[in-house]
């Protein structure tokens, strides 16, 4: 299901000292199959090396994972890093974002805060990241892609 | 260039030396007390003799809490209430990482607020004295746990303090554990830990020494854990241990859990030289748990009721509250118990399940074709074996988050539930191998009516915490909930 | 002299109008009004085709309390939270006695003081307008569980009032549950209640008819309840029932239950009209269960993993609180989920364990002996032939405690855990198969290096509640406690 | 293991409306084991058939077994109605006798004084029963099989 358009570049990477790694691995899967070329960082990838990623590869949206709860500590100042590495990119985080915090808007409203343009939880399909991607990064895509859109 | 050789007792001492020069505690381990020590404890307390003399699985849980009369409260709990036949102490984070002064600030606070500030026990910075008061406070025999790459002073010490048992290996507690520890750099910490292991098996106290299985935790295929186990075996045993147990994490499907626990003891057997004593652990679902107690239960009996059939030698419990992360003393209890009373309902069945034999003949091929490609990588040296053959690929873990392996490998179940392998990758293995893992994939997605696709690897992910073994269509697969 | 003929339908009317004019209640029951109230229900409240429409096991727990609002909600809990497919509401002792004025003081005094002060579910007290209430308000099926040899009245007001599967019969409602009836007296009762469910399925109107499998509870020889199983059915067909539902209790032994229900699903579909649809129900552990939530947790996933492997139509849950007696909602619901878990975990896996075929054979020529005897006692109606065999003994039930059946065979754990028969009074059995039986426990004897006595029969009754399968000597077995 | 003694007869049932019939039918093969005429009454016995069974068999001790929660009630006035009919045996009562009552010695008290000779709980052990019958009996015994009484 390769799409009918340029290939995008996205990075990918857990951040902090988390070293969950299924999920991205799983979404570096899906990224790639739905045609974009994908630099995954892997686990305990710092804020500089998300930085020098994006710039090397000419990155057009940074995805970053978190799933150990501490993700708010690791993301401070984690914008203003991108920006001093002139990383002009779309910045996604997901994953389980706060511990013991039920209210997921609430959580939402903190990373955009910190400067993500979307905010997913742990619950999020692969396909409703890669709609979004699609979206924002205006890809051409099929109609029956747009339809599996859940967000 | 480092080998599979045995470390010259000059240069054991020299490490040891330097080595306990890392934490104020390393200086009081003696050597020949320590010797004294394990001779003057009751045979109940030998690690080895325990768990090799045994005529039934005998259980052990996990649990490790940062200040010394808690943890001995904690494993006399377990003990008495849970009737674990074994006891652990898992270690904490900080002494993982050897920041043995962050543990340090951390026991401090533990014991002035009375709070659980590490998420286990700190045994370097108990030093002798706090092990040995563990050990002698339970009647059963205790192992290390813990997840450390450079784990030499906690061997030292703990073993000094009376250990007899001790997890891990230079890639179990490597690639699942961490990302930038060299496979080269663990492997020469770790044949300290085996060197020092050795040297005491030598005066008579032969310390068990366990390479921890399930690895990643997610649906590693069988061969792949047994190849792994057999290298950590043999690396041990050429440091002179003699003791070893192989470890397996389940997967869920009975008969090739079945199947992988009795290969895993015939290939121990078999390339373990003949003076160590092989036995096995299983562990229970290492994998994402129901979040809902009533169907965690349901899953640690699936177990049990594997541990029944294949009857290890040993069996690590899970909790009902296995979702939430660390379980109070009583769910880890009734882990035990839940699984002791199926274990114990089971055992006399003589329940024998048509294609274990079958299931266990691929196992044993898929493990010699990895075994050969790491003995070729290496010219028959295993050491450079294992680093050559995980440096091309040729040797695999999926979702590894280390960059020691290239975690390109990736796992799914096939229509009966047994984990396959979807993406070989690199992976070193006979085309007539991958044709059946292919044919069994094809079947299950005939099945499902879709594609072969990493969908099936991350609905798989997800599917016993759903509630399934097998992640259907149906079910929703959420990616941040993989891990 | 009662023999198995349908009841003629003047005398079914006649039958009806005296049963009916017992209490209040039984004045509303219209016949025509109820067809057409059955009619008006969605597919999905159609016990018997839901059923046996069902590509896997449903889950029933048991649950009944007295007054109507409560039992909504318990139900409407089940069926969320517990995820049950079919729904039960179990009749209160009162009733079962027949005392209707007696349950209608106690739902009195339980409207007044909100406090449970029946066992169970007062249907005839709660009239038609009652039962439809509890129908209309759940989305499962529903059915009447009770215990009641004399059940003429809650037949005709639950099912007039929506309810269309109800369990028992006139050996599985009377040997277990009671002294002094007299089979003769609750096969005619029984005949009446079976006419009245032929009756609804003439009009189209399926009511689901489910005999009591597990009988006593304890240590019941698979055959000797198939065969009460069967003269069950054949008796309810004889009256024009359609759909029957043979059960099973558990005994432990996953080969010898597997093959329980396998025979009992093809014995039912041999000696039962082919007009009769047969569906089987497998109930969880019946027999005193650990006084610990942990174990009884085990016990029921050894039950779920049964049901996996077996595949019958239905399961009936246990939940962990067992052993207290009357669980909580939450427990039962519990109990429900675990069994979910094992069954949606291992019933993809083709588990196929050896030497079912084989005991499956022996389980139904022992069937067929005692249906032979059954027919030869009654000169081939079943009927007598039940009378004379439990009469004289050729048929009988370990523990009855009924006047009615010898109660005078005993069984015994095999070294497997199979249940065999120790003393056979004087039940009918090919010799042959007696030496069978004789040869497995005279092996348990050797292993246990004791003679065969009734103390293995009392080790057995206490040994699941013990924590184990076999009451092996070590195992201290109370004489009290044994029920 | 037939005693070297005269055959005594035991009266053996469960009183009131009880129907647990697993306890007595195990204490049943043991007692004739041990060479005991005993006439099982079963479930769901009254004390006038206690009664009338202890007369017309001649029985030397009657055996009451209870696991339903109400025996305390069932055993109100059964050593009168024993006595009205002349019955003069060893009354013995054992199982779950008290619901909710953990102290077992008042347990055991309670039945005393309602006449019971001994009174056991459901742990009791059917060779623990029979020891004290052959006790009180004046059975004569073998040394090995005294040595197993417990009580």
């Amino acid at each position: 299901m390769v799409l009918d358009t340029m290939s995008r570049t996205v990075v990918l990477g857990v951040i902090g000292s988390d070293a969950h790694v299924v999920g991205i691995t799983i979404l570096e899967q899906a990224l790639s199959a739905a045609g974009f070329d994908v630099v995954n960082l892997g686990v305990q990838t710092s804020q500089e090396e998300f930085a020098e990623a994006a710039v090397a590869h000419s990155a057009e949206a940074v995805l970053v994972s978190s799933l150990y709860g501490h993700a708010e500590q690791d993301c401070q100042g984690f914008h203003e890093v991108l920006e001093e590495a002139d990383v002009d990119a779309m910045t996604y985080i997901g994953g389980n974002l706060a511990v013991g915090q039920d209210d997921f808007e609430q959580t939402r409203e903190t990373f955009e805060e910190l400067g993500f343009d979307r905010v997913f939880d742990s619950e999020t399909d692969p396909e409703e990241a890669i709609a979004a991607l699609e979206r924002d990064l205006h890809v051409t895509t099929s109609e029956s892609e747009q339809v599996t859109v859940t967000s | 260039m480092i080998r599979d050789e045995r470390i010259p007792s000059d240069e054991l001492r020299r490490i040891d030396d330097e080595i306990r020069s890392g934490w104020s505690t390393g200086g009081d381990v003696d050597f020949e007390e320590a010797i004294r020590y394990h001779e003057s404890l009751p045979a109940s307390k030998r690690f080895a003799d325990v768990l090799e003399s045994a005529d039934k699985p005998l259980l052990q849980p996990r649990a490790g809490v940062p200040r010394l009369d808690d943890q001995i409260e904690l494993l006399e709990y377990l003990q008495d209430d849970g009737k674990a036949d074994l006891l652990p102490t898992t270690i904490d984070s900080y002494t993982r990482d050897n920041e043995y002064g962050k543990a340090q600030e951390g026991l401090e606070k533990a014991r002035e607020t009375g709070e659980d500030t590490l998420n286990g026990f700190p045994a370097v910075n108990h030093g002798i004295e706090g092990c040995r008061e563990l050990i002698d406070a339970l009647d059963a025999p205790i192992e290390v746990r813990h997840g450390t790459p450079d784990a030499r002073l906690l061997a030292a010490i703990t073993f000094a303090g009376g250990f007899q048992s001790f997890e891990g290996g230079p890639i179990s507690y490597n690639i699942p554990y961490t990302k930038r520890h060299g496979l080269e750099e663990t492997i020469e910490k770790w044949q300290f830990v085996d060197r020092l292991a050795g040297a005491y098996t030598e005066r008579g106290v032969r310390i068990n020494r366990e390479p921890f299985g399930p690895l990643t935790g997610t649906l590693v295929p069988p061969s792949i854990a047994i190849a792994i186990m057999i290298v950590e075996g043999q690396l041990a045993a050429t440091q002179g241990v003699r003791s070893i147990t192989l470890g397996y994490g389940q997967v869920g499907n009975v008969v090739q859990d079945v199947a992988a626990l009795n290969a895993l003891q015939k290939l121990g057997d078999e390339y373990l030289p003949d003076e160590v004593c092989v036995t096995t652990v299983f562990h229970e679902w290492m994998g994402g748990f129901p979040p809902d107690e009533a169907r965690a239960n349901g899953v640690i009996s699936l177990g049990g009721m594997t541990a029944a059939i294949a009857q290890p030698d040993k069996v690590i419990t899970k909790s009902p509250q296995e979702f939430q992360g660390v379980p109070t003393k009583e769910a880890n209890a009734a882990g035990l118990r839940t699984t002791r009373q199926v274990i114990d309902m089971a055992i006399e069945q003589n329940i024998d399940i048509d294609g274990i034999a079958e299931e266990q003949d691929l196992i044993e091929r898929e493990t010699r074709c990895l075994m050969d490609t790491i003995f070729a990588h290496g010219d028959g040296d295993v050491v450079r074996g294992t680093i050559e053959a995980f440096d091309s690929g040729a040797l695999d873990v999926p979702f590894a988050p280390s960059d020691s392996a290239k975690g390109a490998v990736l796992p799914a179940r096939d229509d009966d539930g047994r984990v396959r392998i979807f993406e070989w990758a690199d992976l070193e293995m006979d085309d007539d191998i991958k044709e059946i893992h292919k044919a069994r994939l094809s079947q299950r997605a005939d099945t499902e009516g879709r594609e072969e696709s990493f969908r099936m690897v991350a609905d798989d992910v997800d599917a016993i915490s759903d509630g399934k073994l097998i992640g259907r269509p149906q079910g929703k697969g959420g990616v941040g909930s993989a891990d």
